[in-house]
Order: structure tokens, then C-alpha cells, then sequence
């Protein structure tokens, strides 16, 4: 049995971590889930144990270094998370999922904004409207399914936009990814110098875009938004009849929370009743 | 397009003639219409020589030279003697081989010249020699409108790229429900090439001219009323075709009686027989057991099989011979999978005497494109633990159910159902290589749940 | 498969330990030979993780990918290891011999010639999809690699194609050639896994075969010789510690996190590393067959070609897939290296032999009659035609007229002239008509004609050259075939693919 | 609740269920065989649980990274309305561009009830074979239900089904590479039958609104091209795969004749303490699996949880060595049987003289051989 000895050498621990691991393998091969579980807090332990003590070692050794490698690193998020994914949003106009938020946001905005951090967003923002309603000045909500009112499924949208924007049917994704299209190529060309991550953004969207991709390389902003919104026409109309009669509906059924956050309440009703 | 039945065979006979006819007619259109290559299917027995035959005739007297391919010694005599019958004053060459020794049906023939070299047949209006001769004449030596390529589905690819350069356009005749061809080579290189050289030529062609029309033979005059259903079924689920004869029109007789079940084996023997005078079709099933390939057991079967058959004076009466024929040995034919199998049952016939001399022996590459009588055979999967590839190919047991013009026996060990019931089906698929129909393994389920109708226990 | 070695495999299971299914060495051990083997990360398309390699037991070299999704450590990777083969390779390039070449003809060939040992087949398909993601690219303008990174790929392309060569030891996979020399007594499947094949060939010190494989079915003790990893080593070590070093900060901590990386991978890699070895030890201790030398005189002289291919001319690299008379052309070549491999087994080795024997093509027996100095007088002039019977028990299948050659006596033609049968338990009687290999006159010389009591085995199995056939050229490919293909010249999209 | 479905329940125990899925219903094919395999599957037996605690651990798990990859894959493909789905669609298939309405299906009104999800699928795709407008182009994990022997097994693929020229086609995403359009033969082969699994359940969906015809034979596999992340398409024609399945489906009624076959005693609970280990003795569980018959081959070591258990049990035999052997072998079932034949000490009987026969020859011939080497 493992005991923790924070006074071991680093080749012993070494020798302690490989022991540990094999044990899991055995342990995770052999089906023992629960002795594989403790077995690897066990390794947690000793590998933070090696951490500390080949730091000990290192600062013993060059104190200058091991100064060096404590610094904190420069430059952490200049704004609130929330406050970055409501630029991205805004810039893109559109709900949209976390991957293409954090792409937008290293595209056009500073700071680094980790994708992990977006996936408690929206249950924070509903825990404080529900507390202190309007509170702020916007909360980032769910976009809601177009049937059943319900939220979306991984999308994030502003409060402050019209239902008919946050309301998803079923033409509604790839028209607010034309949308989106059209809004970051015209970000690309207000740029005062070009970026790469922002070209290789507007690359990805012009390859998925019929007419929109040139021979080369390099997207151009104009060709992008022209061929998105040839595309968008062909969508526009049926779409938006969707999601204003979706928003009208919202409207008359949900309260404010409901509204912003979806309705999960009556959505297995709401399901029959669609069946029916 | 539906699968022939004895019904519609029986209706049809009259207009069986008709639709066969009108589709060679078809055929020989599309050679005048500028295509650069025709595809013609034909299912076993339907006339694939006599078209073949035909055709080159049409084209060389619409201005020769015409090429004719075929994939053995044995089929280039054979087109030899036919066109030569067809038309005596047609002058023939026979590209052979250095040392080739013309075989009599040939030497017979005063048009028909033979040589090893092609300078040498320069006046023929056609030309007939294997693909492999072919093959070897320098690209230059040998040029001319139309090739007509016979058993085309049994050429290999890369043979059909080695003769193309000598010919402008082509007419591809084969059987698709017969072997593949194969290579001792087994990598997955070229697998999804359009040109892949170890597919048949009639694919690379295809795969690369997809305008080109397919025709298809709709009749098929070997086949009995009763034939047709099982193997149109197994083996031509798509196109299907009908039989040229009528139910019972061809009928087997017997000049002596049969046996009571005394001794018992006899019995058998003659009850398999009386099967097939009737049916046409007759699974001989021998108790289930694992076994060699050699199964002493199903060997002595099949001689036996043919033995009786030729003792009991077997007659065959068909639309060719009203009067009746003698099923004598030389009509009778045995066919297996493996070589040592053929090996053995000769081994077993040379003991039974010279009165069975006659009767052919061979696996099923080697019966392919021949006819006979009544043909036994060895099922490739009878006494095995498990089917391999090989063994369930749909084309050999295709090739060894439709050899016969009255009756076939297949002969094995009890136990196949569970066998393919039981079967792996992990074969690899590969990205853009078309799948192959029929499958081998439900050819053989669709052959064994039609022959279990007419099982006769050893 | 055959009922030989299946009865070899019962043997090797009951006894417990391998059997020998060739008395000689089917191929050529190179003085020193290079052991290649890589690991690739699982899920992705033949990225590297890892490689052991080196012409040294005792030294060798460890590569690792650090971060095996980032595109330019891959190509680091591709660079360090063209560093290590590329000089390996071309240091054989150096003493060349002159050969015929028929016609009075000579050409140069490489005395010596590199000879790459992997793990598997599994191995040698990542050497060659390692070739195709490196041989293209460009080491110029955007996305430019290391100059050594082209060169690399398409030397791996070349050893890739050479090793579908039946015959070929230029790129060998170990557990193939093992296989090919001994039955273990588990299935041809297990043997896949080389830790496993080699305990029943040579078992650790202290186990049984029985025990050693089993062990060697335990990726803690005997991990997989890849390139896919033991998926417990993945989520256990390998992931852990890829995250430590994305999370590193700091040249110490890089330096920690790249060192536990490098430990744990080469501990992954020592055991295959010395198996490697071992078999090539076992392989090398076998006497070496009596067609090996001209095979690798073929191997030789492909990579003799292949070298002045790459220095005279633009060297462009290999197409992505053949065309039509290409993947023709090479059939022919495989089919008959296929033959002509396995007709030179079979005289060279008598178990090899017996499978022929068992399967008819060839028969062996006691000379119990000879006529040696029998003429010929049908023709113009006389000829010497002396002929023998020999009385054999195997199963033979060679029908009369069939061409067959004595194993003992290569320049000698025989004939079959007739075939008796003999009553059952009898043993058949083969009467064979001999011609050349007897000397000028109408007397045979001494010795050159087999003497009754003589024990002889033909083999019907054609030994001789066969004639190359002949394909049109590229540009002339049928209509049939496509047509004449858009020569297939490196496009940019090759050079700039991504590797993600 | 049926005779067999209580047998069955009484030899699982107290655990729940392992229902069939699109993977399970694919490894019907595998080694139809098998009554093991086919009783442990229809009993919702948790086989790699068995297998380890019955003493032989299955020697396969999933790397970490080649699941991450593959969720990687399938996310990208399908991110912002699958729009580089569309783009391969549109190229390749000639998708038109209107057609471009997405449907979730992995969550019903923010739950992943599976009855809420199987309703909701079968709502939108028989309104979707019922009208040709508006009726919906791609699916996105919609839930699909097939009934395998006797029970209905949910199958959740990883699939989209869209529509096209009016048929439905199923679209399997694989996150292995193509690389010049070829790919690993084995895994594609894997991809095509599952994918013939769910082209069946969508069949069997739509029939009650005689919507059967409507699915397309042919499906369509999604993977990264060469070695980049762009997708591609190939089409996958299933039919020989569909003809299989249906057969092994069909031939599972068998299993009620099986199971009657056992003794009522029979069971594989695999009910765990506190520690998560399984409360009866891995010997127990061992005797209990002997009594099941099984159809072992080498193969069985790349597909079936359980085959540690049955290679130690099938030691003794030829088809422990391979098939091909065991056939080489003359089809004889023990190794020293063939081995005691060869060599002649054994009498051969009526079922092993031909084998006898010939292994003896080979016997006869290896000794020649090395005899010859000194």
C-alpha cells in the first residue's frame, strides 16, 4: 500500500508512478473499476508528489529558472468571459455553438477565450435572470427550438435580440450560417491589417458555400458575402414564415424566463401535442 | 425483368424462338450502328457460339478483316469449325501457337488456313486465335475494324489492354454467371481502379465506356424447362431468362428396369436416376460427415452415378433427337472443384471398366463452355466444416449446374444448410469497387433450398 | 495452407514447441540489416507517434512525436527520421560491379544493398502511407519541409512496393518470414503478434512456448510491436502524459514532460526492439537456400536502378495510385516472381518439395530400370535418349508428356513417358525419356544418367526463365482502359495537403 | 412477457439488460454460429463483465484518442447544419440547393428520453415520406427501434438519414482515413454492415405507412480524405449485406428452441457488491458458460468479448489452429486424434480413413523430408 512520502527521491516516485500505472492497466483489463479508481488517486498523488519534488530539486539547483517557470503568464483575459462571447455574438449576429464563438473571437478579438469556460455559461445567466430578472443589460440565452419551444441544443444567443433571431427551425441553421458568413467577411474587410486567423475563418466558411470559394488560398470578402446571400434568398422567405410563427407562439405560451431560456416544463406535452 | 418459370416456358416456346431471334437481330443492328463496343450476356446455353459466328460473318462481309478472340486452344478449334460450316467458301485463318498440331475438325477445312504467323493469313476475312497468340503480335503487325471477343467474361483485364491496340471497335460475347477470372497474386493494390487488371475485360470496358449497350440473350436452348427456374433464379437474379424447350420435351428413358431397393445402394443409385428422368434435378445426399476433399465415400457416388446411368441404356429424347439418343458415356460429365478430386473419381472409373472411358471428369474451369447430357457433380461444399471464398464462388457452382441438356445430380454430404446458415460473412469491402452479383453464399442458399425438393438419401 | 503444414502446426501444439517448415533459408540476412519500428497514435490517419531504430542491437535510436496532432512536429519527426534512413540506404550506393545485361550488353550493380527488418505487415503498410503524406511534399515556398523529408518518402514508396515482390528482402516484415520457416502450434492469426511467434520458436529463458505465448498476449509484459499501441497504454500512460506536456510551461518543465514521453515510449518499444533481433539472429543461423543469392541479385539491381533514378534525372516521385498499363505491367512482374518463388523454394528445400509431392506437381521414388544409353533414331540423325523408371508412392498427378526436372539434376530435361498405376498399396511407375546434361557423343558420360537404386525427385514446376510479356506504352493506353492518362505530375495540392 | 424472454431474464439475473445495438445486431454475422454468443446476446448478458469475471478479460478496449477523434470528426462534419455535410451532398450526390432543412434529433424538447426521441423520429420521417415539400433533408441522430429476437432494441446511429431524388439514404460518419480512395477494407466492411442495420430499422419504420421502398439500398460513408480533416463521400451499396441480415434476423427464433435446451438452473447474474465485483465466483460463472455450446475460430480474438474463455476450452482442437487447418487436417476434431492417425497409432474409423489416409502421406513425407537434412 501506497503511503504518501513527499520525501522520496524523484527516481523512486518515478519508479512508484510506472508501478502505479501498470497496476491500473491490470486493474482496467481485468474489469475491477473500483480498484481502478482508487488506484488512480493513487497515481494523482504521486505524480504531484514527483512535481514538487523535481521542483524542490530545480530550485535548488537555478532559482533564477524555477522563478522563471512560477511567473504567472502574462496577458489572462482582459474581459469577463461572458463579455467576450457577447462580442463574437454580436459581431456574427446569429446563435451559434462554442467552437464557432472561440473561432470568431481569436479571429478578430484579443485575449484567449478557452471553449470550456462556455459550456456553464447559459446555466449561470438563467440562475441570475431568474434571481434578479434584467438585472443586466443582457443575458446570453438559448436559442429555442421552433417546434417545441425548447432550448436548442448547444447554441448561444443574446437576450437582446428578437425572438424571431433566437428562434431555430429547420432551415434556420444553415441561414444563420450564411448570415454569419456574410457578417465576418465584412469584419475581414473593415480589418486595418489582415490576420490569419481571421482569413482562415472566412476560408472555412467560403469552402461550404457554393460560389464562394476562389482558385487560390485565400477567400475573398466579396465573393464570400455575394455567394452566401445568392444562397440566403433561396432560404430567406420559408424561414422567417418558420420563425415568426414559432415566435409568435413563444410569445403566447412562455413567460420571460421561458422565452429567454426555453421551456423544458411542458416539453414532453409539448412533443405529444405536436404529434397529434 | 422476371425470372423464367416452366409456365411461361411452356407458352413460350413458339415466341422463345422469336425473342432469341430478335435479339441477335439487335446484336448484329448494333454493329452497323457505329458503336464502338457491344456487350452481349449470354446465360448458358443460349447461343453464344452461333452468335459469335454470325457476327463475325456480318462484319467481315461488311469488310474484313475481323479478329476473333476466344480464351482457349480448344474454343478458338471450335469457332474455327463452326465458321468454316457456316460458310465453306470463307476464307478462315487459324493464328496458332509455333508446333501447333491443327486438330482435325480443323485440318478438315480446306478454307481455313493455320500459321504461327499473322503476315501469313493476310488474305483471311477472319482470323481466329486465342487472346494470349494475340497478345504477342507487335503492336503494327496486326490491325482491323472489329474484334469479336468470345468468353469475354472469363479474360483478364490486363489481357484485354494487351491485344486493344489491335482492333478500332469490339464485340464482347460471355456468360457473366461463370468463373471469374483469377490471379495468384492476392494484394488489394489496384482495388477501386476503374482499370484494375485483375477484373474481366467486360468490366474495365465498362467501367470506361459506360454507353456502351448491353445486350442480352433471352433463351436458353441447353437448359430444360426444368433447369431454367433454378438456375435463373441462383445465378441470373436480375436478368433471368427462359428456356427454348418446352416441359417435357426432353424426357430420359431407361432400356432396363430399375432395381427393387434390393441391394440397397443400387436402389438408391436407380431411384436418383428415375428422379432425374422426371425432374431433371436430383440432390444425392449422402449421411452428414466432415471429410477430406477426396471423400472416398461422395467419389464412389459420382462413379457409381454414371455407371448405372450407362448400364441402364439411358436414351434421351429432346427436340434435336425426337427419335431419341443413347446417353452414352461421352454425354456424360462429372464435375468438381478441386483437381484431385476429378483425379480420384477417374481413378475410380478406370477401375469400373472401359464402357465408362468416355465419361468426362473435370473441375469446373475446365467444363466451362462445354455441354452435355446429364452431369454429375461433386458439390464444392459437401463434407466441409466451412465454406471458404472459393468454395462458395457463385460461378462454379453456376458453371456445374448448367452443363446439362436433361438432368444434373449433385452429389453431398448432408448438413450444407446448416453450413451456409453458419457461415462468417466478414469478406473486406472496398471503397469503390462495384458489388458483385450474386453473391456466392445466396446462390448456394437459393441452389440448395430449390434441390432439397428432389433429395434422394444414399 | 496445406495438410503439411497444418500436421507441422498439431505437431508444433502437441509437442509444444515450434516446428521447422524449411530446412534452409528462403531469404537473404543482409551483414546489416536496419531494424525499423514505428508506433502510430490511434484514430488518426498514420500519424507517428514513435519509432525504434538503428543497424546496432546494442544502440538504438528513439524518435517521438511529442504532440502527435501537430502537423510540424510530424514533419520534424519525418525529418529525423530521413536523417537516420536516408544515409543508411545511400551508403550502399557506393561500390558498384558490372553485370551482363544479354546482348554483350553490362550494366553497373551495387555490390551491397540495404535491408530494412520490420515488425509486421501492419508496419510495413505505415512505412508506405509514412511515403505517400512525405514524398510529395515540396521544400520550397508555403508549407516548404526539410529537403530530407521528399527524399525519405520516396525511399520508403520504393521498400513499400519492393515488399509486395514475392521474394524480395529488401523491406521484410519479421513475422512473416518467421512464419514462413517455422509452424508454431497456435493459429496463423496469433502468430500475427510477434512476441507471441517467437515464444514458440524460441521461448524466454525459464518458460515453456505454451507459457511465453501467453505472456506475450500481456501488452504489460510484452507490448504490441505496433504501429497501433496497446489502447490500456494509451489512456493509462501515453494521455496523461501528451496532456503534461501541452500543460508544461517553462523550459524545465518541457524538459520533464518530454523526458517521462521518451520513458515511456522506448519501454514500449526495447521488447519489440529486442525480439527484432533475436529472430534475425535465429534467421541468419539457417543455412541459406540455393536460389537466395539470385534473388537478391534482383533485389540488387532494383535498387541499383532505383538510386540512378533518383540522381540522374528529375526523381519525381511515385504516382498516388498505378495506371492502367502500370498496374498491368507490375502483375506480370508479381505473377511471375510468384512462380518462379516458388518453384526456387521447392528445389531448393525438400519440405518445400513435399508440398508438391503432396499435391501431385512433383513425385520422388528409387530408379528401378534405366536404358542409359537408349538413341532416338525417328529423327534425321540419331539422338541420345536414355530413359529410366522410377517407382514412387506419392500421389502423383503429372500426366504423360509432362516436362520435369530432377532436383539433383537442374541441366538435365525429363520427360514422362507413360505412367502405370500400381494395384492398390503398389507403388506407380513412372518411365521418364532424359535428354542434355550427358555430354557431346552418343555415349552419356559417367554419371550423368541416374543409375537404378538411385533415390531422384521431379518436379514438374517449371525452374527457367519465362518470357517477359509485353504492354503497350503509356500514352498508346486503349480506349478500352481509358485511354492515354494526363501524365500524373506532382500537383500542389500534393505538396500542401494538410497532415491533421 | 414471453416463455424464452423469462428464461432469458432468469439467466441474466438481477442486472439490467444490455440491450442489442446497431454493433451487436452487425456481430450476428459475424459467427452466426455461435449459440454462446447468440444466447449470452439475446439475454442482454454483459459480455466483457462475464468475460472478466469468469477469469478471461477481453483482450480489446478503445483508446482514448481514437474516440476523441471520432467525435471530433462526426462534430465537425455536422457543425453549423452540417454544412460541410452539404457541401459533399451537393458536389457529389447533386443534392439541390434548397434542400438544406436540419432536424435534431438527439434531444427532444432538452431530454434524451429514448421514447420521446423514437416518437419524435418516427413523427418527422413518416411526415417526411408523406409529403414531398417541407418534409425535412437531413436527420440528425435520429433514434430508430428493431426488433431482434423477440425485443425491441433502440438503435441510436451516428448517422444522419436525408433525402434525395426522393429516397432516404443512410449516412454513416467514420473518422477512419480514404486514402486515393482507399480505405481500411475491413472497417469499411464494418461501416457497411451497420449501416445495412439501421437501412433495415428505417425500412421497418417506414413501412407502416407503406414508406419501405423509400430507403435507398445504397448508403452513404463519410471520411476524412487522404490525411487532412476534410470529408469525403463514398457510396456503399448494401444489398448483399441487407440479404444477411435479414437471413440471421430471421433464423433467431431459434433461440427459443436454444434456450429450452438448458437446464432452468443455468445462470450468468452478474449482480456486484459494493466494490463493483460480481458477487458469485468467477469459477460458477465459468461452469455456467461451459454448458452453452460454443462455435470457436481464431477470429473470434478480433470480434467477441468472450473469446479468451472459449480458446482456453477449445485447446485440444484443430479449429483452434484455423479453419483452414482444421480442413487441411481432414475436418478431424482433436489435435491428437489427427496427430494419432498420422503417425498410425490410431485405428482410423469409418468417419477418419480418408483423413487417416492422407495425413499419413503427409506424416510420411515431413519425416522423408527432414529425414534428407541429416
Amino acid at each position: 500500500m501506497y503511503r504518501r512520502a513527499v520525501a522520496s527521491s524523484p527516481e523512486a516516485l518515478e519508479q512508484r508512478i510506472d508501478e502505479l500505472r501498470a497496476a491500473i492497466r491490470h486493474a482496467a483489463t481485468a474489469g475491477d473499476r473500483a480498484r481502478a479508481r482508487e488506484l488512480r488517486a493513487q497515481l494523482r498523488a504521486a505524480e504531484s508528489d514527483w512535481d514538487s519534488a523535481v521542483a524542490a530539486l530545480e530550485r535548488q539547483s537555478a532559482g533564477a529558472a524555477a522563478q522563471q517557470v512560477s511567473a504567472a503568464p502574462a496577458g489572462g483575459p482582459l474581459l469577463p468571459v461572458r463579455e467576450q462571447v457577447h462580442q463574437a455574438l454580436t459581431l456574427v449576429g446569429v446563435a451559434a455553438a462554442p467552437r464557432l464563438i472561440v473561432a470568431v473571437h481569436d479571429a478578430f478579438f484579443s485575449g484567449p477565450l478557452i471553449a470550456a469556460r462556455l459550456t456553464s455559461l447559459r446555466r449561470d445567466e438563467e440562475r441570475s435572470f431568474r434571481s434578479a430578472p434584467y438585472a443586466r443589460a443582457y443575458y446570453l440565452t438559448a436559442a429555442l427550438t421552433a417546434d417545441l419551444l425548447a432550448p436548442a441544443r448547444g447554441l448561444l444567443a443574446v437576450s437582446t435580440w428578437p425572438l424571431e433571431r433566437r428562434v431555430i427551425g429547420p432551415l434556420s441553421p444553415r441561414v444563420d450560417y450564411l448570415t454569419a458568413a456574410i457578417a465576418v467577411a465584412s469584419s475581414v474587410r473593415r480589418l486595418p491589417v489582415t490576420s490569419a486567423d481571421a482569413d482562415r475563418l472566412l476560408w472555412r466558411f467560403a469552402v461550404n458555400i457554393p460560389g464562394a470559394q476562389p482558385g487560390g488560398r485565400r477567400a475573398d470578402p466579396e465573393t464570400v458575402a455575394r455567394a452566401a446571400c445568392a444562397e440566403l434568398d433561396v432560404h430567406a422567405a420559408q424561414d422567417q414564415a418558420h420563425r415568426q410563427a414559432a415566435a409568435a407562439r413563444a410569445r403566447a405560451q412562455l413567460d420571460d424566463a421561458g422565452q429567454l431560456f426555453g421551456s423544458r416544463l411542458q416539453a414532453a406535452g409539448g412533443a405529444m401535442s405536436a404529434s397529434s | 425483368m422476371s425470372t423464367s418459370t416452366g409456365v411461361t416456358a411452356a407458352t413460350a416456346t413458339a415466341t422463345a424462338a422469336e425473342l432469341a431471334a430478335r435479339a441477335a437481330d439487335e446484336v448484329i443492328a448494333d454493329l452497323a450502328a457505329r458503336h464502338r463496343a457491344v456487350v452481349v450476356d449470354s446465360p448458358p446455353g443460349a447461343g453464344k457460339s452461333t452468335l459469335v459466328v454470325r457476327a463475325a460473318r456480318a462484319l467481315a462481309a461488311a469488310g474484313g478483316p475481323v479478329m476473333v478472340v476466344a480464351q482457349t486452344n480448344e474454343q478458338v478449334d471450335d469457332l474455327t469449325d463452326r465458321l468454316a460450316r457456316g460458310d465453306p467458301a470463307l476464307p478462315v485463318g487459324r493464328l496458332s501457337a509455333q508446333g501447333y498440331v491443327p486438330s482435325a475438325r480443323v485440318a478438315r477445312h480446306l478454307a481455313v488456313t493455320v500459321s504461327a504467323s499473322v503476315a501469313e493469313l493476310a488474305d483471311c476475312a477472319v482470323v481466329v486465335a486465342t487472346a494470349a497468340k494475340w497478345a504477342t503480335l507487335r503492336a503494327g503487325t496486326w490491325s482491323c475494324a472489329w474484334a469479336v471477343v468470345d468468353e469475354a467474361y472469363q479474360m483478364r483485364s490486363d489481357m484485354l489492354l494487351r491485344i486493344a491496340g489491335h482492333f478500332e471497335r469490339a464485340l464482347f460475347v460471355g456468360d457473366p454467371g461463370q468463373l471469374d477470372p483469377f490471379s495468384t497474386i492476392d494484394i488489394d493494390r489496384w482495388a477501386g481502379l476503374t482499370w484494375d487488371p485483375m477484373q474481366s475485360a467486360v468490366e474495365v470496358l465498362l467501367r470506361h465506356n459506360p454507353e456502351t449497350p448491353v445486350r442480352r440473350l433471352p433463351v436458353s436452348w441447353r437448359l430444360s424447362a426444368t433447369a431454367v427456374p433454378l438456375v435463373a433464379e441462383a445465378f441470373y437474379p436480375f436478368q433471368g431468362f427462359l428456356a427454348g424447350t418446352a416441359p417435357g420435351e426432353r424426357r430420359l428413358e431407361f432400356a432396363t428396369r430399375a432395381l427393387g431397393s434390393r441391394p440397397r445402394v443400387t436402389g438408391a443409385l436407380d431411384e436418383a436416376l428415375g428422379l432425374a428422368a422426371d425432374s431433371g434435378w436430383v440432390l444425392y445426399e449422402l449421411p452428414p460427415r466432415h471429410t477430406v476433399r477426396t471423400d472416398t465415400e461422395a467419389v464412389w457416388a459420382c462413379a457409381s452415378l454414371a455407371e448405372r446411368l450407362v448400364q441402364r441404356g439411358c436414351m434421351g429424347y429432346s427436340e434435336q433427337t425426337p427419335a431419341g439418343a443413347p446417353v452414352g458415356a461421352g454425354r456424360i460429365a462429372i464435375g468438381t472443384a478441386h483437381r484431385d478430386q476429378s483425379k480420384a473419381i477417374r481413378a475410380v472409373l478406370s477401375g469400373l471398366g472401359p464402357a465408362l472411358a468416355g465419361v468426362t471428369v473435370d473441375t469446373a474451369n475446365r467444363l466451362q463452355g462445354r455441354e452435355f447430357d446429364v452431369v454429375i457433380v461433386l458439390h464444392p461444399l459437401s463434407g466441409r466444416h466451412d465454406a471458404s471464398a472459393f468454395h462458395l464462388e457463385a460461378g462454379r457452382l453456376c458453371v456445374l449446374t448448367s452443363r446439362h441438356r436433361h438432368a444434373c445430380i449433385v452429389v453431398a454430404r448432408a448438413g450444407i444448410p446448416e453450413l451456409l446458415d453458419a457461415y462468417p460473412s466478414t469478406e473486406p469491402v472496398h471503397l469503390n469497387v462495384p458489388a458483385k452479383f450474386p453473391d456466392g453464399w445466396e446462390a448456394n442458399q437459393a441452389v440448395m433450398a430449390h434441390l432439397s425438393e428432389y433429395k434422394v438419401r444414399a | 495452407m496445406s495438410t503439411l503444414t497444418a500436421l507441422a502446426r498439431a505437431q508444433a501444439r502437441a509437442g509444444g514447441e515450434a516446428q521447422p517448415l524449411a530446412l534452409v533459408r528462403h531469404l537473404h540476412i543482409a551483414e546489416r540489416p536496419l531494424v525499423f519500428i514505428p508506433l502510430a497514435l490511434a484514430g488518426e490517419a498514420n500519424a507517428p507517434l514513435a519509432a525504434m531504430i538503428g543497424d546496432e542491437a546494442d544502440s538504438p535510436r528513439l524518435l517521438v512525436v511529442n504532440q502527435p496532432r501537430n502537423r510540424d512536429e510530424r514533419f520534424a519527426f519525418a525529418a529525423e527520421l530521413a536523417r537516420v534512413v536516408v544515409p543508411y540506404l545511400e551508403g550502399f550506393a557506393t561500390q558498384a560491379e558490372d553485370v551482363a545485361s544479354g546482348g554483350g550488353e553490362t550494366r553497373p550493380r551495387f555490390r551491397y544493398a540495404p535491408q530494412v527488418f520490420m515488425p509486421s505487415r501492419a508496419s510495413i503498410g505505415f512505412a508506405r502511407l509514412l511515403g505517400r503524406s512525405t514524398r510529395f511534399r515540396r521544400t520550397d515556398g508555403e508549407y516548404a519541409v526539410d529537403a530530407a523529408v521528399p527524399v525519405l518518402g520516396r525511399w520508403l514508396s520504393f521498400l513499400a512496393e519492393r515488399a509486395e515482390h514475392p521474394g524480395s528482402c529488401l523491406l521484410v516484415a519479421a513475422t512473416e518470414v518467421l512464419s514462413l520457416h517455422w509452424a508454431s502450434g497456435q493459429s496463423g492469426l496469433e502468430d500475427l503478434n510477434l512476441a507471441a511467434l517467437m515464444a514458440w520458436i524460441e521461448p524466454p529463458g525459464g518458460l515453456t512456448c505454451l507459457q511465453a505465448a501467453a505472456a506475450a498476449e500481456d501488452p504489460l509484459q510484452w507490448p504490441p510491436a505496433g504501429p497501433a499501441t496497446d489502447p490500456g497504454f494509451d489512456n493509462e500512460v501515453l494521455a496523461p502524459l501528451i496532456d503534461a506536456y501541452g500543460r508544461a510551461d517553462g523550459a524545465a518543465a518541457l524538459q520533464r514532460a518530454e523526458a517521462a514521453l521518451a520513458r515511456a515510449l522506448s519501454a514500449q518499444l526495447l521488447p519489440t526492439w529486442g525480439l527484432m533481433w533475436r529472430s534475425i539472429a535465429l534467421l541468419r543461423a539457417l543455412p541459406a537456400g540455393g536460389h537466395v543469392g539470385k534473388r537478391w541479385d534482383e533485389d540488387r539491381a532494383a535498387f541499383t536502378s532505383y538510386v540512378s533514378y533518383l540522381r540522374d534525372g528529375d526523381g519525381l516521385p511515385q504516382p498516388r495510385r498505378d495506371g492502367a498499363v502500370a498496374a498491368a505491367r507490375r502483375l506480370s512482374w508479381l505473377e511471375r516472381a510468384q512462380a518462379s518463388y516458388a518453384a526456387q523454394r521447392a528445389f531448393d528445400d525438400p519440405l518445400a518439395m513435399a508440398e508438391f509431392r503432396m499435391s501431385g506437381e512433383a513425385f520422388a521414388g528409387r530408379v528401378v530400370a534405366a536404358e542409359p544409353d537408349r538413341l532416338d533414331t525417328s529423327g534425321r540423325r540419331r539422338t541420345l535418349r536414355p530413359r529410366i523408371t522410377v517407382e514412387t508412392t506419392d500421389p502423383l498427378t503429372v500426366e504423360t508428356g509432362t516436362e520435369l526436372r530432377a532436383v539433383t539434376r537442374l541441366t538435365q530435361r525429363a520427360t514422362i513417358v507413360s505412367v502405370e498405376p500400381g494395384g492398390p498399396g503398389e507403388p506407380i511407375r513412372v518411365v521418364i525419356e532424359l535428354a542434355g546434361g550427358m555430354g557431346r557423343s552418343l555415349v552419356a558420360e559417367p554419371g550423368t544418367v541416374p543409375e537404378t537404386g538411385e533415390w531422384l525427385c521431379y518436379c514438374s514446376l517449371p525452374l527457367g526463365y519465362q518470357p517477359v510479356t509485353d504492354f503497350p506504352a503509356t500514352n498508346e493506353t486503349p480506349w478500352t482502359h481509358g485511354g492515354p492518362p494526363v501524365p500524373a505530375l506532382p500537383a500542389d495540392e500534393d505538396a500542401v495537403e494538410d497532415w491533421s | 412477457m414471453s416463455h424464452t424472454e423469462a428464461r432469458l431474464d432468469q439467466m441474466r439475473g438481477a442486472v439490467p439488460p444490455r440491450p442489442h445495438n446497431a454493433r451487436t445486431i452487425a456481430a450476428l454475422t459475424s459467427n452466426p454460429g455461435c449459440v454462446r454468443r447468440a444466447i449470452l446476446d439475446a439475454a442482454g448478458v454483459d459480455k466483457p463483465k462475464l468475460a472478466a469475471a469468469a477469469g478471461f478479460p477481453a483482450p480489446f478496449g478503445q483508446s482514448r484518442f481514437a474516440i476523441t477523434r471520432g467525435n471530433a470528426f462526426e462534430a465537425q462534419v455536422k457543425a453549423n447544419g452540417c454544412a460541410e455535410l452539404l457541401r459533399l451532398l451537393r458536389e457529389q450526390l447533386g443534392l439541390p440547393v434548397p434542400e438544406v432543412s436540419y432536424d435534431d434529433l438527439e434531444e427532444v424538447a432538452a431530454s434524451r428520453s429514448l421514447q420521446l426521441r423514437h416518437s419524435r423520429t418516427r413523427q418527422l420521417l413518416t411526415r417526411a415520406a408523406g409529403s414531398g415539400t417541407d418534409a425535412g433533408t437531413l436527420f440528425d441522430h435520429p433514434l430508430l427501434a428493431l426488433e431482434v429476437g423477440g425485443r425491441l432494441a433502440y438503435l441510436e446511429p451516428d448517422l444522419i438519414a436525408f433525402r434525395l431524388r426522393g429516397q432516404f439514404h443512410v449516412v454513416e460518419i467514420k473518422s477512419f482515413a480514404a486514402i486515393d480512395g482507399q480505405a481500411d477494407s475491413g472497417k469499411v466492411a464494418a461501416a457497411a454492415i451497420q449501416s445495412a442495420v439501421y437501412v433495415l430499422a428505417l425500412r421497418q419504420l417506414l413501412a407502416d405507412v407503406g414508406g419501405a421502398g423509400l430507403v435507398a439500398d445504397e448508403v452513404f460513408l463519410i471520411c476524412p480524405e487522404n490525411f487532412s480533416n476534410q470529408p469525403m463521400a463514398a457510396r456503399l451499396d448494401v444489398r448483399k449485406e441487407l440479404t444477411v441480415l435479414r437471413r440471421q434476423l430471421s433464423r433467431l427464433d431459434f433461440i427459443a428452441e436454444l434456450v429450452e435446451a438448458f437446464p432452468p438452473g443455468i445462470s450468468f447474474d452478474l449482480e456486484a457488491d459494493d466494490a463493483g465485483v460480481p458477487r458469485r465466483p468467477a469459477a460458477e460463472l465459468a461452469d455456467a458458460l461451459a454448458m452453452l455450446p460454443a462455435r470457436y475460430m481464431p477470429e473470434c480474438l478480433a470480434s467477441c468479448e468472450v473469446c479468451r474463455f472459449c480458446r482456453n476450452e477449445a485447446q485440444a482442437t484443430t479449429a483452434a489452429l484455423g479453419r483452414t487447418v482444421r480442413e487441411d487436417l481432414g475436418g478431424v476434431e482433436y489435435v491428437d486424434t489427427a496427430l494419432g492417425l498420422a503417425s498410425g497409432d490410431l485405428e482410423p474409423d469409418l468417419d477418419t480413413e480418408d483423413a487417416a489416409a492422407i495425413l499419413q502421406t503427409a506424416a510420411r513425407m515431413r519425416a522423408e523430408s527432414l529425414g534428407a537434412a541429416g
